[in-house]
């Protein structure tokens, strides 16, 4: 903890007023740090509130949503306290969003090449023909021959597309990367290249990554840190190899056991064998329970659990010096001066 | 092949004949043709899971929704308990494609989509029996819906008859999607991506449905997937599909264990394993699945793979045995004869 | 479907489009009670029998219909022969042409200024959601649209005339009649605004009703939200983004339209005596003067189809996707 | 039959829901039901019938008579009630507007559903005819076919030739409009489950693709019949219509040709326009609702979000 995080993001609440006016808390109390250079999982099932996050950080919410506490600090400015001038400065100069699905991602009748080339003029970081240099090396650097750059998205495929996606994140040297299911649409085998392509951009850039995913495999592979997220809340943060291997909240330990091992599958009896399962569906936002948001799917709720809401607790090994929290009454109280 | 199968596939072949512009028509170009499935055989035997597996644009929805009738063949033929699927009764047993719509069911991969947003379960559930004429009564008709439910694990089933698709979880449509399958007591089930669309926890639900069916009624499943992290747990054989064409077929855990094909070891390196010690050597293959309508000659994977010799480009390999009922279609995999000499495993050539 | 292959079909519906309108033409021409070289010249004519055989040899009126009549009356009708008008007397072509400019004047400029109004006015709209704009542009346009051309003309001439002393009649005064336009541009302009100000208010409610839903629908677009993530305002994104995919829509309508503004200038020009072909076209319908009507619905849908096409051109330069839509 | 019906009332149903939750919506079915029961109920509502001449104490016909002489909407050039022709012009405006409506819609669904279903030839052949009459130009091609219609002394009302014209005119855009609409929903997978189990195709149709375009029917229903009244008024005032039986348009033909704007008889020329505006703009209104409820893509955007977005600022801590 040397080293001050290039992201912070405590407490942060959203709400949405949802269609019926009744008002939703999609994010409760959300925190979670990103060092410079790491790469951080926020993992989840649809609905978890992970886009949200990425969307209030970024403060690109839709029109129903708000957000009501907490604070985004990046670099040690908070901001929330921003106004949207100032804020559409730090956007994709500092942070920039690798979309999902980048086939709506991109302007379908703009040609890709001016699509990247046009956030590094807004941001007044080069002039026209030092900018046109720039769209080709971050072409180069992900693997679009220069041949077709002034061609639209819609004459890519969906790897290629994503590629660009990268190239145009890139565009303006952004410390920080957020990638939302970036590979979701796409085949292993492409996703496996556009995650190489992250790992080596990240090599050669140094730049911190925040991977937005359901797929638990995928975070295996590329993250240092795992945020597990349920029903809008944090339920469990720590390094990878600890929330993996000792996961310590209900649901990762549930999660995980529903998730196939491809590794482990060799030792598997003749005919497969049943997968784990967590029985009901994650909470809507409109009908959120009172207490732990994760209650009423849990095997091992006490009375408390309908109560109150768990805050982050430390269950890191001792000594161990990593930073590992889950929000669970089974796992005690969290001490004064927590975070 | 056995011929107590329920299904048997032989030498299936689909095309795509492409839509032509004008220019084409002026110029008068041969209409292009897509060869979405090209010679593919396997056959199923009774309470058997075969899963066809391979990256989109394989030919593995393609192959299934031609089995069902939602797609012609261009080749070949399918039979279903040994009779030929739409054929000519003078050349043998036949089954009319309506009697095996009735015998075999599909379960797609969308919940979303592949329902009715305007009716209701017990609609969605009693259309088989409405299209088949097969429920007397109305009150039979309920009946089979309940038992459906029931044994899709809608329960109570009464709870859920009223319930349009927007009042049920991503989860509870497949159940429902499935009860409406199991209503006819279905022999095969072809499953395409049952699962990919939906949440882990509502995935792995869902599997241990499609297992229990298979070992409860014996039901036969030709299971489509992308995802071969799944099939592990679930499927007695495996078939891995490239470009319209099987090239790797055997039992699962043999596929999976010991990967004959370069194209299979690539992916199977590839599939995300959820364990952050893990540090696998993984074969990226560069570049993308080649246009279907320009194939390359010989083994149409030999421009990306990592073993290719010359020969691959012109010779086109077929399956041949490795090891009792494993096939690969490779060149540089040694008959069944040479199996046990591992100086032969394609493997080496890669060094790991 | 590529480029080439879309305009190549549009312009064989064009062609196609002004085949049928012929042989509408043509085949009512036909049906019509009484002497056929009467209908070509006119009941009350009077002319000399060497002059009615030669215009019988002329549209082959001796011949059979099929196919030697057709032939004949498209020959005529492709050198720009188009009989000659009853009521005036004078060759069907000539009269057209006279009339020609007054329409396209009115009409372009009523068209021009409704698309740039409307495009913007809708776009605004669209993008304050729940505004008293957004609430106001719906208003206009709901009414704009519900209001019949022709009466809100009415409304328009009785208001211009009596208020501003706005000519009521004619595309210039009579005392300036056939002379040059360009002398008499003021008085031109003068006769010109009430009957553009109808036109432009009945197609500015539709154009601003269509980019108002275009533009929402294009702003919840995720491109729209990459944008906003690069650090663009709200006014970039929508000028940048937003905007050019909107259109798309728009100038479908507009060229579905092209045919309901040629209707828009036949009540328009109706109603202020404007000289132009709409005027004349109501006119020969009042005077059965059948010629001149064929001859004018010839005219304006060839205008049509032509404009129809050069929409379809457009569309083909905004949108690189071109599809069969 | 049953199900039928219900699928019916079912979109109407659905489309009777969303008027009622929109005021706007509500405000139009308002405008449209007046005009209906002023039409239906004219007799009631007036002394007069609509071609009576009203006269003074002399016997002479009381011409152009503002309302504050002749109530409630003074008489026309030929000293004819202006209220009584009014309502009973409601009855021919939105008789002729329904029938055409009718007819339609009728060819344009019929013409939509076999185009997008059938597909093939038959799809090629319908959507070429379907093209070509949307771009020729609408009111010239009526203009020309009515005029040889009555030259040829077919003894029909003026009335039905109307309707017929632009009914068979009209549904060009109808047909466009559910041919996408049925490609679209074609293609959907339950369409293709229901194949799978061993569904034919008129099961199809009438379970799953009905259904499913049965509100853009309504909606399209709503739009083409507040046109066919603007058509029919257009028409009508260019001296088409019935002069025994005037609609609106017919009575702003007299309005306009037996020069009541120059002798400033608004009375004659305003009513008649603001009852097609009226109605005009009730359907106009029902159809905007309809409309937002069948596009969920209207309801939000991502420009919306701005200034209110952040709550509560700088509450940030170490």
């Amino acid at each position: 903890m040397t080293e001050p995080p290039l992201l912070s993001v405590r407490h942060l609440t959203t709400e949405f007023t949802l269609a019926d006016g009744q008002v939703a808390r999609a994010l409760e109390d959300v925190s979670f740090d990103v060092l410079p250079g790491q790469t951080v999982g926020l993992v989840g099932e649809s609905g978890c509130g992970k886009t949200t996050t990425l969307l209030s950080v970024m403060r690109l919410l839709p029109g129903n949503g708000r957000i009501s506490g907490g604070s985004v600090l990046f670099k040690g400015t908070d901001l929330l306290t921003l106004s949207e001038r100032e804020m559409r400065s730090h956007r994709w100069t500092d942070i920039a969003v690798v979309f999902q699905g980048a086939m709506n991602a991109l302007n379908p009748v703009m040609k890709i090449a001016d699509q990247i080339r046009e956030a590094i003029l807004l941001h007044d970081l080069m002039d026209r023909k030092a900018a046109d240099r720039r769209v080709d090396d971050l072409l180069e650097l992900v693997g679009i021959p220069r041949a077709r750059r002034n061609q639209y998205p819609h004459q890519y495929s969906g790897g290629m597309r994503q590629r660009a996606m990268i190239a145009m994140a890139l565009a303006c040297s952004p410390d920080l990367l957020f990638a939302d299911e970036p590979t979701t649409a796409l085949d292993v085998m492409i996703q496996a290249q556009v995650f190489e392509l992250f790992k080596r951009i990240q090599a050669e850039f140094g730049l911190a990554i925040v991977l937005v995913t359901h797929d638990l495999g995928v975070v295996a592979e590329m993250c240092d840190v795992v945020v597990v997220m349920y029903g809008g809340m944090v339920a469990e943060v720590g390094p990878a190899d600890s929330v993996y291997n000792e996961p310590q909240h209900p649901y990762t330990q549930r999660l995980l056991a529903a998730f196939p091992d491809p590794s482990q599958s060799a030792d598997l009896p003749e005919g497969g064998q049943d997968l784990a399962t967590i029985p009901g569906t994650p909470p809507r936002l409109n009908a959120l329970p009172p207490g732990c948001r994760f209650e009423p799917r849990c095997e091992r709720r006490i009375d408390r659990c309908t109560e109150a809401s768990p805050a982050l607790v430390d269950v890191a090994v001792p000594g161990s010096g990593a930073r590992h929290l889950a929000a669970c009454h089974l796992l005690g109280e969290p001490e004064a001066g927590d975070a | 092949m056995s011929t107590d199968a329920i299904l048997e596939v032989r030498h299936l072949s689909v095309e795509f004949p492409l839509r032509q512009g004008i220019g084409d028509l002026i110029h008068r170009r041969q209409p292009k043709v897509v060869m979405a499935v090209d010679d593919v055989s396997f056959s199923l035997g009774p309470g058997e899971v075969l899963a066809l597996a391979g990256e989109s644009g394989c030919g593995k929805t393609t192959a299934a929704r031609t089995l069902i009738g939602l797609g012609t063949a261009t080749r070949g033929e399918i039979l279903f308990k040994g009779r030929r699927v739409g054929g000519d009764a003078a050349d043998g047993p036949a089954i009319s494609l309506k009697e095996l719509r009735q015998r075999a069911q599909i379960v797609f991969q969308d919940p979303y989509e592949s329902l009715n947003a305007r009716a209701t379960v017990l609609d969605i559930v009693a259309e088989p029996l409405v299209v088949h004429r097969l429920a007397g009564s109305a009150q039979e008709r309920l009946e089979r819906v309940r038992l459906a439910l029931e044994e899709a694990g809608l329960r109570p089933a009464d709870d859920y008859l009223k319930r349009h698709p927007h009042e049920l979880s991503g989860g509870q449509r497949q159940r429902a999607v499935i009860a409406s399958a199991l209503v006819l007591a279905p022999e095969l089930l072809l499953a395409d991506e049952p699962v990919s669309m939906l949440d882990v926890s509502i995935r792995a639900e869902i599997l241990n449905l499609l297992n229990a069916l298979r070992r409860s009624r014996g039901i036969s499943i030709l299971f489509i997937t992308h995802d071969l992290g799944i099939v592990g747990h679930f499927a007695d054989r495996l078939a891995v599909m490239y470009l319209g064409r099987i090239v790797e077929i055997g039992p699962t855990r043999a596929v999976l264990h010991d990967p004959q094909h370069p194209y299979t070891r690539a992916l199977l390196s590839v599939v995300p394993v959820p364990n952050p010690r893990l540090r696998r050597q993984r074969v990226i293959l560069q570049g993308e699945t080649p246009n279907p309508l320009d194939l390359p000659a010989g083994c149409r994977f030999h421009p990306r793979c990592p073993i290719a010799v010359a020969a691959c480009r012109t010779a086109e390999p077929d399956l041949t045995t490795v090891r009792d009922a494993h096939r690969v279609a490779c060149l540089l995999v040694a008959p069944a004869s040479d199996a046990d000499q591992a100086t032969h495993d394609p493997a080496h050539h890669e060094g790991g | 479907m590529d480029r080439r292959s879309f305009l190549l079909r549009k312009a064989g519906l064009a062609l196609l489009t002004i085949l049928v309108v012929f042989g509408i033409n043509f085949v009512l021409f036909r049906v019509l009670p009484g002497d056929p070289v009467r209908s070509v010249i006119g009941r009350g004519v009077r002319i000399t029998p060497e002059t009615q055989e030669a215009l019988r040899e002329q549209f082959g009126l001796g011949k059979p219909v099929f196919p030697d009549q057709l032939v004949d009356t498209a020959g005529q009708w492709l050198q720009g022969n188009l009989g000659i008008s009853w009521s005036l007397r004078r060759p069907v072509t000539e009269v057209l042409a006279s009339k020609l400019w007054n329409t396209v004047i009115l009409v372009g400029l009523a068209q021009l200024v409704a698309i740039i109004l409307g495009v913007l006015l809708g776009m605004l709209a669209g993008w304050k959601r729940k505004t008293p704009l957004d609430a106001g542009a719906l208003g206009f346009s709901l009414v704009a649209w519900s209001i019949p051309t022709f009466w809100l003309g009415i409304i328009l001439l009785v208001a211009g005339s009596t208020w501003f002393g706005l000519p009521t009649a004619g595309a210039v005064s009579p005392e300036n009649t056939g002379k040059p336009l360009l002398s008499v541009l003021p008085d031109f302009a003068r006769h010109l605004l009430l009957p553009a100000l109808t036109l432009t208010i009945v197609f500015l409610g539709e154009y601003m009703l269509i980019m108002r839903s275009s533009i929402r629908e294009v702003l919840a677009d995720d491109y729209i939200l990459t944008a906003r993530a690069k650090g663009l305002s709200d006014w970039q994104v929508l000028r940048k983004h937003a905007l050019r995919n909107a259109l798309l829509p728009i100038v479908t309508v507009i060229a579905i339209n092209i045919g309901f503004i040629v209707g828009g200038a036949i009540y328009v020009e109706t109603v202020f005596s404007y000289d132009g072909l709409g005027k004349l076209f109501q006119t020969a319908l009042v005077k059965q003067d059948y010629p001149l009507l064929q001859g004018a619905f010839m005219l304006l849908a060839v205008s049509v189809v032509i404009a129809n096409f050069t929409a379809d051109l457009l569309y083909v330069v905004l949108d690189p996707r071109v599809k069969d839509t | 039959m049953g199900e039928r019906r219900s699928r019916w009332s079912g979109a109407l149903r659905g489309a009777g829901r969303a008027i009622r939750r929109n005021k706007l919506g509500l405000f139009g079915a308002v405008l449209v039901l007046t005009a209906l029961v002023l039409g239906v109920c004219a007799p009631l509502l007036t002394a007069y019938a609509p071609t009576d001449i009203i006269r003074d104490a002399d016997g002479h016909g009381l011409t152009f008579a503002p309302p504050w002489e002749h109530g409630p909407l003074g008489t026309d050039d030929a000293g004819r009630d202006v209220w009584t022709q009014l309502i009973y012009g409601a009855r021919i405006s939105l008789t002729v507007a329904a029938l055409a409506g009718f007819i339609a819609i009728s060819i344009g669904s019929l013409v939509g559903i076999t185009a997008g279903y059938v597909g093939g030839r038959a799809d090629a052949g319908l959507m070429r005819v379907t093209d070509v009459l949307l771009v020729i130009p609408d009111l010239p091609l009526m203009l020309v076919l009515i005029a040889t219609l009555r030259q040829m002394d077919l003894r029909v009302s003026p009335l039905a030739v109307l309707i017929v014209v632009i009914g068979l005119l009209y549904w060009t855009s109808t047909a466009r409009l559910i041919r996408s609409q049925v490609l679209t929903v074609k293609e959907r997978q339950f369409v293709d489950r229901s194949r799978a189990i061993g569904a034919g195709r008129i099961h199809v149709v009438r379970r799953h693709i009905l259904p499913q375009i049965m509100p853009l029917i309504v909606v399209n229903t709503v739009l083409v019949l507040s046109t066919a009244i603007l058509v029919e008024s257009g028409l009508a005032f260019l001296g088409l219509g019935d002069p025994t039986q005037p609609s609106w348009g017919t009575m702003l033909n007299f309005a306009f040709d037996r020069s009541a704007i120059t002798n400033g008889a608004w009375w004659f020329y305003l009513p008649p326009g603001i009852a097609i505006v009226w109605v005009v703009l009730g359907f106009a209104l029902l159809g905007n609702v309809l409309e937002e409820r069948l596009n969920p893509r209207l309801t939000g955007h991502h420009l919306e979000g701005g200034k209110g977005m952040v709550a509560v600022p700088g509450r940030s801590e170490a």
